[in-house]
C-alpha cells in the first residue's frame, strides 16, 4: 500500500499483541506460584523455619 | 473471582476479540476501497478513532471506579484495583492512539507531529495518567494508596474538559482551523462505515479482555499482599508471647531494686 | 473555616519572612528561568516580545512548583501536619489557607518578574486591567491545584520529581490560557471578557472547590 | 498552675458525663503502618483519672497504640472508642480532645517559643491570656520565649511543645517518652502538671522508662509487647514498689 498503513496496523498490532501477552503470562506465573505454595503449605509446615 | 464462570467468560471475550480484530484487519487492509482522495491512507481510520475511543472509555471506568471508592458506602479496595487496571490500559491505548495519529499524519500533512487540538489533549492525557500511575507506585498501605489514587484519578479526568477547551480555543481562536478536521471530513459509506463499526466493537471487546486480565492480576497481587501482611501478623502475636516469657524470665533476674534506681 | 484560613496563611507567611526560601531562592530562580529563555531563544527583540507572555507564564509554572513544595514540606517537618489536625484545625481551613499563602508569596514573585520581563524583553503592554485580572486567577488556579497535589505526593521519597510530573500536565490549561490573556492583554486586543480569562477563573474555581473537598481524605489517610 | 483547669469550658472537668464509661476502650484493635502491623490486636479499657504506664521493648507498639488513641493512627480492624466517640468512624472529634507529645514536637522552626504557642492555642480556640503562665511554667518566660525554636536544644524544644499542652489542659494527655531530654526541674513540673490534671478527671497515658523515678505514680501499669497488650497491672499501696521496681523498663534506666 504505502507503508505508513502498514506500519499503523503493525504497531497497535504488535503492541497489544505483546501487552496481552505479558498480561497472560503474569497471570499464569501468579497462579501457578500461588497454588503450589498452598499445596506445599499443607505437607510440610513452612521449611527453613 | 478465580471462579469457572469468570474464567470462562475471560476466555470467551478473548476468543471474540480476537476473531473480531482479525476481521478488521481483513476488511481495512483487504476489502475496503481506497479512499478518493486519500488513498490507502483512509485504511487507518479502522483502527486510530477506535483506539482513542478505548483510551476514553478506560479513563471514564477509572474515574467512576475512583468515585465509587471514595464514596463511603460504595468503599471496596476493588474499586481502586479495577480503577488502576483500567488506568494502566488506558495508558496503553493513549500511547496507540499518539502513535497512530502520528503515522496518519506524516504523509497527510508532511509532518510527524501537528498540534492539532485533539492530537494534544490526547498527549497531555497521556501524561496526565502516566503521573497517576507513579502516584500509584509510591508505598503505602491499602487504604491510604487507594484514596490517594481515587483523588487522583478523579481530579485527572476532572481536568480532560478544560485541558481539551483550552486546547481548542488555542487553536481556533488565534490560527485558522487545522488540515485534520477537513480531510477527515470524507464521505463514508457502505462497506467503510460497517468496517469502522468493527473496528470500535473489536477494539472495545479487547479493552474488555484486557481489563479483566489486568483486573485478576491486581487481585491476586492484593491477596498476595495481605496474605503477607496476615502472616506477619501471626507472626507478631506469636512473638508477643515469646517477649513477655522473656521478659517475665529477665525480672526474675533484674529483681534488685540498686539497680533500677 | 474561614477562621483557620487567616490562622494558616499567617502563620505561613510569617514562617516565609523568617526563612524567605521565597525571596531568597524561589525568586532568583525564576529570574534565571528569564535569562536562560533569552539565551536559548534569540536576544532579538521582536522574538523576545512576541514570546513574553509564554515565557513568563512558564518561569512561573516552574517556581509554584517549589514554592507549593515548600507549603507542605513546613507541615511535614516535625509532623507539624498531625500537630494541625489535633489542633481540630479545618482542612479546607489548611488548605485554603496555604493557597492564599502560596498565593501572596507568588504574585510578589511575578510582580518582580513582570518587572524582569519588561526590563530583558521589552514588550509593549497596551491592557493592563486584563494582565493583571488573568494573572491574579491563572495564580490563583496554580496554587490550588499545586498545594492539592503537593500534599498528594507528599510521604513520597521521589516527592521532587512526582510533583512535577504530576502538576505541570494538570496545569497546563492556565499556562496556555495565561500566555494567551497575557498576549490579548499586551496587544490591547482583549477585554475583560476575554474567553481565556473565563477559563481562568472557570480552572481557580474547580481547583479552589476540589482541593476544598478533599484535602481532610488528602491529609487524613 | 490550676488556672489550666478551669471548672469550666475547655479543659478538663471533674466528674464528666462519661466517667461512668471507659475513656479509652479498645477491643482487638488491628492497626497497620506502611503494610506492616504495628497493633495485633490490643485489648484494652481505661477509665477516668487514670494515670497509665505503657512499657515495652523498642517497636513493641507503644507509640502506635498512642497515635491510634490519638485518632492519628488509621485502625483497620476492631473496635476503637475514644472519650466515647469511635475513634474509627470520628477520629476527628477525638483528636481535638486529646494532648499529645510525640517525638516529633509538631512545632514550626522558624517560629519562636512564644509565636508557636500562641498557635496552638489560637488553632485550638483556647484563652490566648493563658500564654505567658504557660511558657512560665516550664521556665520559658523572657528572653528564652523570643528564641527561634531551630536554635534551642533537644530540652528546650521538649518544653517550648509541653507549654502548649499544659496551657490547652487537654481531657486525655498522650505522652511519649516526655521526661527524655527534661532537666529535673522541668520533670518536676511535669509531674505536678499531670497529677493536677489528674485530679481534676483528665486521663494520663505515658510512654516511659522512668515515670516512677518522681512523683508521678503510675496507677497502672501495661506491658506491650508484639503490638498487644502482654500485661495489666493496677498498681495500689501494698504492692506499687514491689511492681514498679520488679519490671520498670528491664534495666534500661540510666
Amino acid at each position: 500500500m504505502n507503508g505508513y498503513v502498514e506500519a499503523g496496523y503493525l504497531v497497535v498490532l504488535g503492541t497489544l499483541g505483546g501487552y496481552s501477552a505479558t498480561l497472560a503470562g503474569r497471570s499464569k506465573k501468579m497462579r501457578k506460584a500461588l497454588i503450589p505454595a498452598k499445596v506445599e503449605d499443607q505437607n510440610k509446615s513452612r521449611p527453613n523455619d | 473471582m478465580e471462579s469457572k464462570g469468570y474464567l470462562w467468560t475471560r476466555r470467551s471475550v478473548g476468543l471474540v476479540s480476537l476473531i473480531l480484530v482479525v476481521a478488521t484487519v481483513i476488511y481495512g487492509l483487504w476489502i475496503t476501497p481506497p479512499d478518493v482522495i486519500q488513498g490507502n491512507l483512509v485504511r487507518l481510520i479502522y483502527v486510530h478513532p477506535p483506539v482513542a475511543w478505548v483510551a476514553y472509555l478506560a479513563y471514564g471506568v477509572t474515574s467512576i471506579a475512583s468515585v465509587l471508592y471514595l464514596w463511603k458506602r460504595t468503599r471496596n479496595i476493588k474499586w481502586d484495583l479495577l480503577a488502576a487496571s483500567s488506568a494502566e490500559v488506558g495508558v496503553i491505548f493513549t500511547g496507540l492512539t499518539l502513535i497512530t495519529g502520528s503515522i496518519w499524519g506524516r504523509p497527510a500533512w508532511g509532518v510527524w507531529w501537528t498540534w492539532d487540538a485533539r492530537l494534544t489533549t490526547t498527549a497531555l492525557l497521556f501524561v496526565l495518567y502516566l503521573g497517576y500511575l507513579a502516584l500509584r507506585r509510591v508505598p503505602a498501605d491499602n487504604h491510604r494508596r487507594a484514596t490517594r489514587s481515587a483523588i487522583a484519578g478523579l481530579v485527572a479526568f476532572v481536568d480532560v474538559p478544560i485541558v481539551h477547551q483550552s486546547v481548542v480555543w488555542w487553536r481556533t481562536l488565534h490560527q485558522s482551523a487545522t488540515v485534520l478536521n477537513s480531510s477527515l471530513s470524507l464521505k463514508i459509506h457502505g462497506v467503510m462505515a460497517w468496517t469502522l463499526l468493527l473496528g470500535f466493537i473489536a477494539f472495545t471487546f479487547v479493552y474488555v479482555w484486557m481489563l479483566m486480565h489486568r483486573y485478576e492480576i491486581a487481585t491476586i497481587e492484593q491477596e498476595a499482599l495481605d496474605a503477607e501482611l496476615e502472616q506477619l501478623l501471626e507472626e507478631r502475636q506469636h512473638e508477643s508471647e515469646i517477649e513477655l516469657a522473656e521478659d517475665v524470665l529477665g525480672d526474675a533476674q533484674v529483681d534488685q531494686p540498686s539497680k533500677v534506681y | 473555616m474561614w477562621r483557620d484560613v487567616i490562622l494558616i496563611a499567617v502563620k505561613d507567611l510569617r514562617i516565609e519572612l523568617r526563612s524567605k526560601v521565597t525571596a531568597n531562592q524561589i525568586l532568583p530562580f525564576s529570574l534565571v528561568v528569564l535569562i536562560i529563555f533569552a539565551f536559548a531563544l534569540d536576544t532579538s527583540p521582536a522574538t523576545l516580545q512576541k514570546v513574553a507572555p509564554g515565557l513568563f507564564w512558564v518561569a512561573v509554572l516552574f517556581s509554584a512548583i517549589f514554592s507549593v513544595e515548600r507549603a507542605t514540606a513546613i507541615e511535614s517537618d516535625q509532623n507539624a501536619g498531625d500537630g494541625l489536625l489535633i489542633y481540630g484545625v479545618d482542612p479546607g481551613g489548611i488548605f485554603l489557607g496555604k493557597v492564599l499563602s502560596t498565593f501572596i508569596q507568588l504574585f510578589f514573585l511575578e510582580v518582580v518578574l513582570l518587572a524582569g520581563v519588561v526590563v530583558l524583553y521589552s514588550p509593549k503592554v497596551a491592557g493592563w486591567p486584563l494582565v493583571l485580572l488573568s494573572s491574579l486567577f491563572a495564580t490563583l488556579g496554580i496554587c490550588g491545584a499545586g498545594v492539592m497535589y503537593s500534599q498528594l505526593a507528599s510521604g513520597s521519597k521521589a516527592k521532587q520529581t512526582l510533583l512535577p510530573l504530576l502538576l505541570i500536565p494538570i496545569v497546563s490549561p492556565v499556562l496556555l490560557a495565561g500566555t494567551k490573556a497575557w498576549q490579548d492583554g499586551f496587544s490591547g486586543s482583549g477585554t475583560l471578557g476575554d474567553p481565556w480569562l473565563r477559563l481562568l477563573i472557570i480552572f481557580a474555581v474547580v481547583y479552589l472547590a476540589l482541593g476544598t473537598i478533599f484535602y481532610s481524605a488528602i491529609l487524613e489517610d | 498552675m490550676s488556672k489550666f483547669f478551669p471548672a469550666d469550658g475547655r479543659g478538663a472537668i471533674p466528674n464528666r458525663l462519661y466517667s461512668m464509661q471507659s475513656l479509652v476502650s479498645f477491643k482487638n484493635v488491628i492497626a497497620v503502618s506502611g503494610n506492616f502491623p504495628v497493633l495485633t490486636g490490643f485489648d484494652v479499657e481505661i477509665g477516668p483519672s487514670e494515670i497509665v504506664l505503657l512499657r515495652g521493648r523498642n517497636g513493641a507498639g507503644k507509640t502506635s497504640f498512642l497515635r491510634a488513641v490519638a485518632g492519628l493512627l488509621r485502625v483497620t480492624r476492631g473496635q476503637a472508642k475514644v472519650l466515647g466517640v469511635d475513634v474509627v468512624a470520628r477520629p476527628a472529634d477525638v483528636r481535638q480532645r486529646v494532648g499529645f507529645l510525640g517525638h516529633e514536637s509538631f512545632l514550626y522552626e522558624d517560629l519562636t517559643a512564644r509565636e508557636n504557642v500562641k498557635f496552638v492555642l489560637k488553632a485550638t480556640r483556647s484563652d490566648t491570656n493563658l500564654l505567658d503562665s504557660a511558657l512560665d511554667a516550664v521556665g520559658l518566660g523572657g528572653r528564652l520565649s523570643s528564641l527561634k525554636v531551630s536554635k534551642m536544644s533537644a530540652g528546650q524544644k521538649k518544653k517550648v511543645a509541653l507549654a502548649s499542652l499544659i496551657a490547652r489542659a487537654p481531657e486525655l494527655w498522650l505522652l511519649d517518652e516526655p521526661h527524655t531530654s527534661l532537666d529535673s526541674w522541668t520533670r518536676g513540673v511535669l509531674d505536678a502538671t499531670l497529677n493536677l490534671a489528674v485530679e481534676h478527671g483528665s486521663t494520663v497515658l505515658l510512654v516511659s522508662h522512668e515515670a516512677h523515678h518522681g512523683s508521678l505514680m503510675p496507677s497502672r501499669i501495661i506491658d506491650v509487647a508484639g503490638g498487644k497488650v502482654g500485661g495489666d497491672t493496677v498498681v495500689n499501696e501494698t504492692n506499687s514498689k514491689k511492681v514498679l521496681l520488679s519490671k520498670g523498663g528491664s534495666g534500661n534506666v540510666a
